[in-house]
């Protein structure tokens, strides 16, 4: 398996040792193909987007919305608003979407989501006066159902995380959005974890509006995307203004584009949909679930021999469900683990996660989380195994 | 696909042309193959949306062939707008209708149809067969 | 002199001629320094950013910190917020400062600014109520300062492009400054057209906020920033919600970061601050000042030339303004201009130029414009008026 | 500058370990060096802002010479004030205020003291001076 290969970081000593990269549910690492594609950019087609007539121009136009056509075909999406990340994504979603077609309806939430899914809502609702209602995680780390159809009646919108980036489970989305629909809600998926390990069909989902990141499926920083199917995207209001989503600007008001760039104000983010193209390019021609099916089977060996040294694993591995691996040491602190892991070139994450309601109700205020990707190997998880063993047995 | 006679002509004038600015002179030459549509009979009706400049259409059925007239403030479009009379104009309807895009890309004169680079010739194209489609 | 060779585009054929890239208005080339600067990150230091254990986290933290620290010292200001570009700064001004400080006051606009500096005013204005003013271009394109002077009262917030992407007119900034303060509004600065071309010190001027982008100044796409003196950062409130800029999220609601991350929300443009700190090492090393100078003796040449081959050409080009010229020719279309130009490998940039209020007030509705940086010599322009003329013999 | 003579002794057993993961070990011994603050005693005037983990401090000026009380949940941070305990406990105010933190750099414990790398070191230090300062 040549995977690693691709991927120049893996060549990396960190502290003496080789690296091994366990922070993939935080950001991936970038294969050759997707840093070459930006290279390529810069060194041969940079030049502003849209309007264009000069040759460069034409060339950048053609690289920024080929990324919009495959996340197109990728997710099987109406619509695709590209965006700096999820996070502005969902922001785009909440003021589009949420100011104008909420009109006080309740808002449905987990206790599973992502600051990222929690905190537009909550702004909005500050504004707006939208009821907040969150869906509780049970003992067994999976959404209460019951509750979320006790919570339905009269919500306009659940907000629902694909995959927990804390826990690896992979929510019944199917089943949530059925519950939704039947009541009249549209549902809106934080897809950052779930996008890079498995193939999501929007359509085939019933999904209305969909959001994710291109830095966590080996693709650059700042940029990401929403997905709208064509229903939704027709009841969006204009979020930011500015250059390139307006038709007409006089002093006495502005008319907007109606396609995608409505959405997209200002010079967008070229460089970077050239290399997410590349990245979803690359990840096109792997057997991605086989991929998947080969981690999880790392991330159940890990999260077993964790538990059997005694740690508290918070996830269940299901079939479905991402390769992380969030656990916690009965006395040595989260954080001194990873230094201590660091030091042994080990790079995995500590802290809340972006979750502290999810956290907040496991009872705990952080974990470490040892998260896999493609290029990760059952090597890298037998030497992570082997240097917690040491550490514990050094310091616990 | 077969194109009209005189199409398949352009596309081998063009073809035998193999210097990009020769081709586009060329185009220019070509804005004076349209049936005017004077400037005053210019409409929201007629307006090709998309185009930078103003660039006009209209189109009829004279006992099912197509007559196309149009004006653009663009020569480059207008010249284009020419090279869709000469595809078009005078021919029966549904030889005009099967027609696609594709014949402007092996002319070489736009490198790819893509919506933002074609200029405006997507734009007159999908129009024209629309408003023919009205017509009909 | 051999700073074309830093920038590897230029080596490239266009139409089978040698590239003349004059669109720097709208975005400019990147030295192989900044892209080799992204690519080292991407392939040695890749992570995600803040809250950071691991060693590659905390180099891609030190990393994408050290643009803000240069940004900072740079333009000598107190805060500075990455944002997506000059028109995400602006509208998180409008949302962030403007919707919570402006009180139903006024905000005073002038003609000649771009639409990202008008659409988010008019936006705000839509739902909160506030007054816009637009103060007027003169005939001889300069701002109308008595209807500045006369718009002012009861302003809270005068908004104004530095420099004029269209006509290179460096605004009188200082004076309006003073008129604004003296009557207690505040004044952002658009100064995505003045950032590139000199070294402006934001605390000298007491501009409040000021707006640009890294792709305007040799830096990648995805980036830019709003820099705020701490009197108006501290009125503030946050925009976008989600990770890294809160500091705790329950149920009941959240607290937010108190420094800048305070308005990043999400994963940030890790790779792309890495690159724009690389551009602003590069522009650091060269005398702006002198290069300032040896472009305006072009756009000077260029615009006399023009204009004695019958164009009307949209520019004064005094010692401050950009080297920017805007041009018409009486029966040639702009846009026919730009292609035939394009086949003789020069780029141009034709229509609004996304500043229709100015250009509707010029009783025009588009120019060829020609915007000359760092690495554009005098040769260029000679070429460039070569083919103007061989153009205009053969369709004029 | 020039350190107390005890922390002069302690860069250097820091500089004579070049292995990252012996010196990081050598830090977590030092955690036994710290003047316990008992959790008891933990209070919000006493927390250490910025730090991932809940670390406490409290100074005490006794006779001119400095008293640090502290306590954290991770190993490493109580380490930490465990050096910043050997640097500062029982000497002059003086001598204590003219400190500045690159001490931890010298050491080599420290990559650098950018705020995001410095594991909450640069703000349990800036806090321990602030409360001299207003303790003086
Ligand atoms: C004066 C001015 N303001 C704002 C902008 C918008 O910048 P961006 O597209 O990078 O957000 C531009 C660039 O086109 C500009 O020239
Ligand atoms: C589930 C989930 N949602 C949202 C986000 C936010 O993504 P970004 O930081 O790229 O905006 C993340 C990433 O941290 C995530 O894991």
């Amino acid at each position: 398996m040549a995977i690693q290969n691709d991927f120049p970081i893996l060549q990396r000593q960190v502290n003496g040792h080789r690296l091994i990269y366990l922070d993939n549910a935080a950001t991936t690492q970038k294969p050759s193909v997707v840093i070459d594609a930006m290279n390529e950019y810069y060194t041969k087609h940079n030049a502003n987007v849209h309007r264009a007539v000069h040759t460069l121009a034409g060339e950048a136009t053609d690289g920024y919305e080929a990324c919009r056509t495959t996340l197109k075909s990728w997710f099987n999406a109406e619509r695709c608003i590209l965006t700096s990340g999820t996070t502005e994504a969902i922001n785009l979603a909440a003021h589009a979407w949420g100011h104008s077609q909420l009109n006080g309806r309740a808002i449905v939430l987990t206790e599973m989501e992502h600051h990222s899914d929690i905190v537009p809502w909550q702004m909005l609702s500050e504004s707006l006066g939208n009821e907040l209602r969150y869906v509780p995680v049970k003992p067994d780390l999976t959404l209460d159902m019951e509750a979320l159809e006790a919570s339905i009646e009269g919500a306009g919108l659940v907000c629902v995380v694909h995959t927990s980036n804390v826990l690896g489970v992979r929510n019944p989305i199917e089943e949530i959005i059925r519950i939704a629909h039947d009541n009249g809600a549209k549902v809106l998926l934080d897809a950052a974890q779930g996008a890079p390990h498995c193939q999501i069909n929007m359509a085939e989902l019933g999904a209305d509006m969909m959001a994710l990141s291109a830095h966590k499926m080996c693709g650059p920083t700042g940029v990401g995307c929403l997905l709208v199917n064509e229903e939704t995207f027709q009841e969006m209001q204009p979020f930011m203004g500015g250059g390139d989503m307006i038709e007409t600007v006089t002093l006495e008001g502005s008319t907007y584009q109606t396609n995608e760039h409505r959405f997209e104000a200002g010079t967008p983010r070229i460089a970077e949909a050239i290399g997410w193209n590349a990245a979803l390019a690359y990840l096109g021609q792997l057997d991605l679930k086989k991929h998947h099916k080969r981690l999880l089977g790392i991330a159940r060996h890990v999260a077993s021999e964790l538990r059997s040294l005694g740690m508290t694993v918070y996830g269940r591995h299901d079939d479905n469900d991402s390769s992380v691996v969030s656990f916690l040491h009965p006395t040595l602190h989260s954080e001194d683990f990873a230094h201590l892991l660091d030091a042994r070139g080990v790079a995995v994450r500590t802290g809340h996660h972006c979750a502290q309601p999810l956290l907040n109700r496991l009872g705990i205020s952080g974990t470490v989380r040892a998260s896999f990707y493609i290029y990760n190997t059952m090597e890298d998880a037998v030497e992570f195994l082997n240097h917690v063993r040491d550490i514990l047995e050094r310091f616990a | 696909m077969t194109y009209p006679e005189q199409l398949v002509e352009l596309i081998e004038e063009f073809q035998a042309i193999d210097d990009q600015m020769e081709r586009l002179e060329y185009v220019f030459d070509l804005a004076s193959e349209v049936n005017e549509l004077a400037a005053d009979r210019w409409t929201d009706e007629t307006r090709i949306r998309g185009c930078q400049s103003e660039a006009h259409v209209h189109v009829d059925i004279d006992d099912s062939t197509v007559r196309i007239y149009s004006g653009a403030d663009s020569k480059l479009v207008q010249g284009l707008m020419g090279i869709l009379t000469i595809a078009i104009d005078q021919q029966p309807v549904e030889i005009a209708l099967s027609l696609t895009p594709e014949f402007a890309v092996e002319m070489g004169i736009l490198n790819s149809l893509s919506p933002s680079r074609s200029n405006g010739f997507r734009n007159m194209f999908d129009k024209v067969m629309r408003d023919l489609k009205e017509e009909e």
